[in-house]
């Protein structure tokens, strides 16, 4: 090789390699490690929510009016009495508050309780995990009944006068007790005879709640649905569609808790895009109380109960927040009326 | 350093051999003390599946070009549920498995009827990639039963997993090889 | 074995052309392939599972119209044929990398080959090495190593220039101030400076008697310096040491300002945005009242603003934001309009609202140096638009607040309340004032009230001294001495009574109209109208008129006083007035 | 660390899933007889590292112990080529490159730094099995046994000479690189190392774009400078220099007496070869000066380098995801950005204070701080070293292999007349015959 070509072939090289190594900077540079860019999948692998959780402004015709804390760290169910004191339960304890949400007591329990329901004179039913306990209005525990079966998981209580409906989520029943409990007889399980379809619970979230017009509606979360049963345990009518419209029942399985109003209106709360609403009797929509806005997006479900001012008492399981709901005027919470001495 | 000639060779043979001698001992005894004191054994990497906030970076992240993290299911978490969030859309035009009702955007999950009214849901492993897209609508929605991991006949457990770098929610942990899955268990 | 083969593989192994030629094949192909397995790479990825976006169109059109049979065949096809293209792409993409690497290693072979082919037998270096050769080769070693020192110094400081760690430092500076004993400034200094609405005890009462009695905005006699305010609102300005402050608002926009007392220059803007929880709005609002009606208050280190939507922010002196928070839209039906009060380390919050049997109405206290709530405390009273003072009584402190239908004081270290009286009816916008020894609250809906504030729990039956039901103001709030009490309504009737018996002296109807509240400098009390007209008077049991001076510019806001100055906001200035 | 909130994180997840432990005590629905739960897939998958890692370790062992038969013993260069090829395709594309001795390093570092984490054996055995062989008998690993060279070196085909000067400068790389992985490892940010390996996409056929440039990039550049990864970047490669000053043999040009024939000047396609010393010695004082100097300047140098490295603390400390985090946070909280992220969306579903994470970056930076002093002092002394070794002259009487810089690779056998005519005399008569 000639010394010119030798010279040209290092010129060359030394080209080459500047050039590669402007390239290896810059692709070093651009070498993203730490996940800035974010996932780079199309839009097709976005789990989207966003279009389902506006609620039209005019079907919110609650407004939250109070706020407080629970003060425990797994807030599980809430109940209110006769006289609107709020228990809520959780943490091995049920705690009590006034109606304005001040402190007003607290009792420990031997388990993790499940659910609870304050009678209207005054007795307490709590689910721990199998079985109910039942303690009197001073606190004082008055009995424990033994589990209806082995897979028994107690969701939910609704205390008459004359009887105790007990949610079982496990055994997939709604039991029927006398208040001394003495088992009556289950509810709610599949017969053709009667046909009954049967509760479906996936997950354990199955509530009731008495009627005023003297029916149990009965959630039956695994077919988007509310049943009505008679005591006698037939099932009168169900309700409910699936779907992502706010007068359906979004999600796999939902409502999660029921409660009834005054007038005998219906409180139903979804798990998943939180939602808590008011329902007819016999199913329709009547208005939203709060969307996945306020509550947000969880698959813990918020515990409804009802005070005998019609307030509705929310438990957000999220926050550990007790939140009270009273009727207002759609599309916003803003008074209308006040004085009009300015100007 | 000229002095080179007149220093005996073997003085600097032998301070070289002492030196060697040291890094010997030090490269080996201190390989040996790291390994030995503490050997809680192999490590591997997995998913907390409590921490996994299903952002897909698993499907991109991956030094694979298929990720070695995908989908499982916990049967015995599952609800069975004929409208599977991490099945379905949102809000499913139809309960089949039509292209159009369906979550996956690979067609990864299978679901066959058992009896009225529970559905199987079974992950086709071949076709997971790992997005999370059903771990989110599960999550969501349902019991949580549909949760990524690490398939380990697939990892090739790099020394820092790149993906763990990239997880926004530090999931991502080094467990025992001889437990090398984090399962969502049923007690 | 053929016995000419091994000389043929010699011979072939020796050609240097052959090896050449092979070395471009391989190489040529090679580079295409690697060229084709890119394109392929970079344009096939819109096809890719990794962007399908296509298919979220189509299914959200199915969403919007659920029963398009059509658009589900649709779906189903393009779901299907994005599926197999991406098959066919992972197959051809498999195939295509092995072809990479075959060509490849054909490629590194024939160099190979032609690197055999063209060897050439070793020669000797042209020159045996020197000493001279050997230190120039030293030399520029040291030089290199030089060299790539300060290459690399450069490098790390564009990169260091990138990123900083300052937040930390705030962050864990924050962190241990809220640890350690707030630094506050000493009671003095508040008393020299005008640190909230209304001066340091919120009275209206200027420390300085040196301030000017004469301008006139027209010609500018006596004005030092005018400069624009950025976002026009009512709030008033707040001085402290060389520092103005004020602040503004729009529905959308939120800023707090501080301006040079020396020059009027507008020395930053703070801009509230971004508050976690802060939506913009409300939206029906009274014009009158705006965005921004707070006065911003200060505690000689920071700077807080609260506008209507309840944002609550913090500024340090050079305008970084320290802290800042939502306190949730009150339901306010003018607008939110308390201003702000710096009790030591809280920052005291009027946050009433809604009707008083809804429970609604707290006064909250959050730490100066973190906005974290110290206290909050419910008040059964309705929404208010008056700020509330701290008096110091029997060397007690208190937080005097009013609203329909109570004065209650509280602790303003606690928020335990103190006493309560009840003598207020609807809607409460004067603020309290406290002189000679009384607590002095007023409006419209009721009664001009002196109360003792020594009493506790409700003395509205033992603990006022005197009613006075004439010229009762609406919005400004009154100015009182030891001797005299001034009432101002907004359409200009000036009431003047005793202090401490209530005996009405004077009524005086100016026939202006005013929403600034009447301040007191000495024995001179200075009102300006909302025209900006100032009419300044002799504090005494008979109306004296000493003069009046015009602003040319229409005021809502109250004056600040300092040495030998005063701060006036108009609704698009803000004015110095004083001597050079 | 990353990972003083990781315990903090695990004792929330413990009190907050207490509903969650609910839903799994929940039974699953009652099927009729007949039917059976599946079992999880990927229930089976084992993971696979034991026993894989045993093999690799024993397959690396093998390979050190015949490069460096190959190389020392038998000097063949073709040995050591088809040992390369073999490695490059049994660690690099079967093993996919991963674990390799380089990025071991930062295992080590780790083991040391975090008492959580466990050494695998098997990187313990990556780290020193090539460190105690190169101890012994030189750079034998990169001559055959690291993927990483063996694909570099077959792409050298055209070498030109690096200026020696440049060289020296650009050998100070390594040992940044070096100080900078450990100091990233130590403070648990990332596997620097790992995180920029510029050929384990290759070996896996999976890079991402950048990453299949960088690499092409330096293979490019290979084709004309020898090994450039190794020379000029490769931090193990630092380490297995400066352990081969001190090897017990090594690779020699001639197998016997040199005759300073010369004819392997160019031989060496990483400027390995030192020539003699000149007949006539420069100076003595002017050397001696030039030492003294720069000894006194040594101080100065790591003075400097410490200076510098505090000052480029926050620029490392943004590789560490919980300051990262802090930070994105901060901004948040203080309406300096627009919007959340997956991370700090992460963190706020964990509960945990804020003030928390803002005092867990505080005290990395502290380690950040510290750290990136001693990484100045470390690369101020790398410096002052090389300039020493500069200033230090030794007299040679023969051309020699630089013990640091030679790779072992055997070109210069071929250009030894003493070789070529021993060869001669052992090779086999059936070769010999044309």
């Amino acid at each position: 090789m000639t010394a010119r070509g030798a010279i040209s072939t290092r010129a060359a090289a030394g080209l080459i390699v500047f050039l590669a190594l402007v390239a290896a900077v810059v692709a070093v540079a651009l070498h993203d490690p730490i996940g800035r860019r974010g996932n780079r999948l199309g839009r097709d692998f976005a789990y989207e929510t966003k279009d389902l959780r506006p609620i039209p402004p005019d079907l919110i015709r609650y407004a939250e009016r109070a706020a407080f804390d629970a003060g425990l760290a797994v807030p599980r169910a809430i109940a209110v009495d006769a006289g609107d004191k709020i228990y809520v339960a959780g943490d091995r304890a049920v705690v009590w508050f006034t109606t304005h949400g001040a402190p007003a007591g607290a009792r420990a329990l031997d388990g993790e309780p499940t659910c609870l329901a304050v009678g209207a004179d005054g007795t307490w039913h709590v689910g721990l995990g199998g079985h109910v306990e039942v303690f009197d209005p001073a606190g004082a525990r008055a009995a424990a009944w033994t589990p209806h079966g082995a897979r028994s998981y107690i969701t939910a209580i609704a205390a008459a006068p004359d009887a105790i409906f007990v949610a079982d989520a496990g055994e997939r029943l709604v039991l029927l007790y006398r208040p001394d409990g003495a088992f009556v007889r289950p509810i709610g399980g599949r017969d053709a005879a009667r046909a009954i379809p049967g509760l479906v619970v996936p997950s354990p979230f199955l509530d009731l709640a008495m009627g005023k017009d003297g029916l149990l509606r009965v959630t039956n979360p695994g077919r988007r649905k509310v049943e009505a049963y008679s005591l006698e345990g037939d099932l009168c009518f169900a309700w409910g569609e699936a779907g992502a419209a706010i007068d359906r029942f979004c999600g796999c399985c939902n409502p999660v808790h029921l409660a009834v109003l005054p007038d005998g209106a219906l409180v139903a709360a979804e798990k998943g895009l939180a939602t808590v609403k008011v329902c007819e009797p016999d199913g329709a929509l009547r208005c939203v109380v709060a969307g996945p806005d306020l509550l947000g997006e969880n698959a813990l479900g918020c515990d409804v109960a009802v005070d005998s001012r019609g307030r509705i008492v929310v438990l957000d399981p999220a926050a550990k927040k007790v939140r009270i709901f009273e009727p207002a005027p759609p599309g916003g919470s803003r008074s209308q009326e006040t004085g009009s001495a300015h100007e | 350093m000229s002095d080179h000639e007149t220093t005996p060779i073997p003085r600097r043979g032998f301070m070289r051999a002492a030196a060697r001698a040291a890094c010997a001992l030090g490269i080996g005894g201190g390989a040996a003390y790291l390994v030995a004191p503490r050997t809680p054994g192999e490590r591997v990497w997995q998913i907390d599946p409590e921490k996994c906030i299903a952002c897909g970076n698993c499907a991109t992240y991956c030094v694979l070009r298929e990720s070695a993290v995908k989908c499982v299911h916990s049967f015995a978490m599952c609800g069975y549920c004929e409208l599977c969030t991490g099945f379905f859309n949102p809000s499913p035009n139809d309960l089949t498995t039509a292209a159009e009702n369906v979550l996956c955007p690979t067609g990864a999950i299978v679901r066959r009827f058992v009896e009225d009214p529970y559905f199987e849901y079974t992950i086709d492993q071949n076709l997971c990639i790992g997005c999370g897209k059903c771990v989110k609508g599960c999550k969501m929605f349902g019991n949580g039963s549909l949760y990524l991991q690490v398939i380990h006949d697939r990892c090739l457990n790099c020394n820092q997993c790149s993906i763990a770098a990239a997880c926004p929610s530090e999931a991502w942990v080094r467990v025992p090889a001889a437990r090398p899955h984090l399962w969502k268990k049923v007690t | 074995m053929n016995p000419r083969g091994p000389s043929l593989f010699a011979a072939l192994k020796s050609d240097a052309r052959a090896a050449a030629r092979t070395a471009l094949v391989t190489g040529a192909f090679a580079a295409i392939t690697a060229a084709a397995l890119l394109a392929y790479h970079v344009r096939g990825s819109a096809e890719d599972f990794i962007d399908s976006a296509e298919i979220a169109d189509l299914k959200s059109a199915l969403a919007a119209d659920p029963d398009n049979g059509a658009l589900k065949i649709e779906i189903q096809e393009r779901d299907l044929a994005i599926r197999r293209a991406y098959f066919a792409k992972l197959a051809r993409l498999d195939r295509g990398i092995y072809l990479l690497l075959g060509g490849v290693l054909a490629f590194v072979g024939s160099l190979a080959w032609m690197a055999f082919a063209r060897r050439a037998a070793p020669k000797p270096g042209a020159a045996e090495p020197t000493a001279a050769a050997e230190a120039r080769a030293t030399l520029s070693a040291r030089w290199s190593v030089a060299a790539l020192a300060v290459i690399a110094a450069g490098l790390g400081a564009a990169w260091a220039g990138r990123s900083d760690l300052a937040f930390l430092d705030r962050a864990v500076q924050a962190i241990e101030e809220a640890k350690a004993p707030p630094v506050l400034a000493p009671p003095e200094e508040i008393a020299k400076q005008w640190p909230r609405f209304r001066g340091p005890g919120g009275l209206g009462v200027s420390a300085y008697l040196n301030v000017p009695a004469e301008w006139n905005g027209a010609s500018g006699a006596g004005i030092l310096w005018k400069t624009p305010v950025p976002i026009s609102s009512d709030n008033s300005p707040v001085v402290w040491g060389d520092r103005i402050f004020l602040s503004g608002a729009t529905k959308k926009r939120r800023e707090v300002y501080c301006f040079d007392a020396a020059t009027g220059a507008l020395l930053w803007t703070g801009k509230v945005e971004r508050v976690p929880g802060s939506k913009d709005g409300p939206d029906d609002i009274m014009e009158d009242t705006g965005y921004a009606a707070p006065t911003v208050a200060t505690c000689g280190r920071r700077v807080y603003a609260i506008f209507a939507n309840a944002d609550l922010a913090a500024f340090d002196f050079d305008g970084r934001r320290v802290w800042a928070r939502n306190l949730g839209v009150p339901e306010n039906n003018y607008g939110y309009a308390a201003s702000l009060l710096v009790y030591r380390h809280l920052l005291i919050v009027s946050y009433d609202q809604a009707k008083p049997e809804d429970n609604k109405s707290r006064f909250l206290a959050f730490d100066i140096r973190n906005g974290k709530t110290v206290w909050d405390t419910v008040r059964p009273v309705a929404a208010s638009w008056d700020t509330p003072i701290v008096i110091t009584h029997a060397g007690v402190d208190q937080l005097i607040t009013c609203s329909n239908p109570f004065v209650i004081a509280y602790a303003p270290d606690t928020g335990r309340e103190l006493w309560r009286a009840d003598c207020l009816n609807d809607d409460v916008a004067p603020s309290p004032v406290y002189a000679g020894g009384l607590v002095l609250a007023v409006n419209t809906g009721a009664q001009l009230s002196a109360i003792k504030p020594d009493g506790t729990g409700d003395v509205t039956k033992t603990h006022i001294l005197w009613l006075a039901e004439d010229g009762l103001p609406d919005i400004a709030s009154p100015a009182a001495t030891d001797d005299y009490v001034y009432l101002l309504t907004t359409h200009g009737l000036l009431t003047c009574y005793e202090t401490k018996t209530g005996k009405l002296l004077y009524e005086e109807d100016t026939d202006l109209s005013f929403n600034a509240s009447p301040s007191i400098v000495g024995d001179k009390l200075y009102l300006i109208s909302t025209k900006g007209v100032a009419i300044i008077l002799r504090i005494g049991p008979t109306y004296e008129e000493l003069g009046r001076s015009e602003l040319g510019e229409g005021v809502h806001a109250s004056p600040a006083f300092q040495d030998g100055r005063i701060y006036i906001r108009g609704k698009k200035h803000l004015y110095c007035i004083g001597a050079r | 660390m990353r990972f003083p909130i990781v315990p903090t994180l695990a004792l929330v997840a413990i009190l907050s899933g207490g509903r969650a432990a609910a839903e799994q005590r929940f039974p699953p629905p009652d099927f009729s007889p007949g039917y059976s739960l599946p079992v999880t897939e990927a229930q089976g998958a084992p993971a696979r590292a034991d026993a894989r890692g045993y093999i690799d370790a024993a397959v690396l062992a093998g390979a050190l112990a015949l490069a460096s038969y190959l190389a020392l013993g038998r000097r063949s260069r073709r040995g050591l080529v088809l040992l390369g090829l073999g490695s490059l395709a049994y660690f690099g594309f079967y093993r996919h490159g991963c674990i390799c001795p380089v990025g071991a390093v930062q295992n080590v570092v780790l083991a040391i730094t975090d008492p959580g984490y466990a050494l695998p054996l098997t990187a313990a055995l990556f780290f020193a099995l090539p460190l105690l062989f190169t101890l012994f008998f030189g750079r034998a690993f990169c001559a055959a046994v690291c993927p990483l060279g063996a694909v570099q070196d077959v792409v050298l085909a055209s070498p030109v000479a690096v200026p020696g000067w440049l060289a020296r400068a650009l050998g100070l790389v390594p040992f940044v690189y070096l100080g900078a992985a450990v100091l990233l490892v130590a403070t648990g940010s990332t596997f620097l190392i790992c995180r920029y390996d510029p050929f384990v996409g290759f070996f896996r056929l999976s890079a991402g774009l950048d990453l299949t440039i960088y690499g092409a990039a330096l293979l490019i550049i290979g084709v004309f400078v020898g090994r450039p990864y190794c020379r000029f970047l490769c931090p193990y490669g630092a380490l297995l220099g400066l352990v081969s000053r001190l090897s017990w043999r090594r690779v020699t040009i001639t197998p016997a007496e040199c005759v300073r024939c010369r004819l392997c000047e160019d031989a060496c396609p990483f400027g390995a070869i030192t020539t003699p010393s000149p007949e006539t010695p420069p100076a003595r004082r002017a050397g001696k000066t030039a030492l003294a100097v720069t000894l006194l300047a040594l101080p100065l140098l790591m003075g400097l380098g410490a200076l510098a490295g505090r000052a480029l603390s926050p620029a490392f400390a943004h590789t560490h995801a919980t300051i990262r985090l802090a930070e994105r946070v901060w901004l948040e909280e203080a309406g300096e950005v627009e919007g959340t992220t997956d991370q700090s969306d992460a963190f706020r579903a964990t509960g945990l204070a804020l003030d928390d994470l803002y005092l867990a970056a505080g005290a990395l930076r502290a380690r950040f701080d510290t750290g990136t002093t001693i990484l100045g002092v470390f690369a101020g002394l790398a410096a002052g070293a090389t300039l020493l070794r500069v200033s230090l002259r030794r007299t040679r009487r023969d051309y020699e292999a630089d013990p640091a810089l030679c790779l072992a690779c055997g070109r210069c056998y071929r250009y030894c007349p003493v070789e070529t005519d021993r060869g001669k005399r052992h090779r086999k008569p059936r070769e010999a015959a044309p």
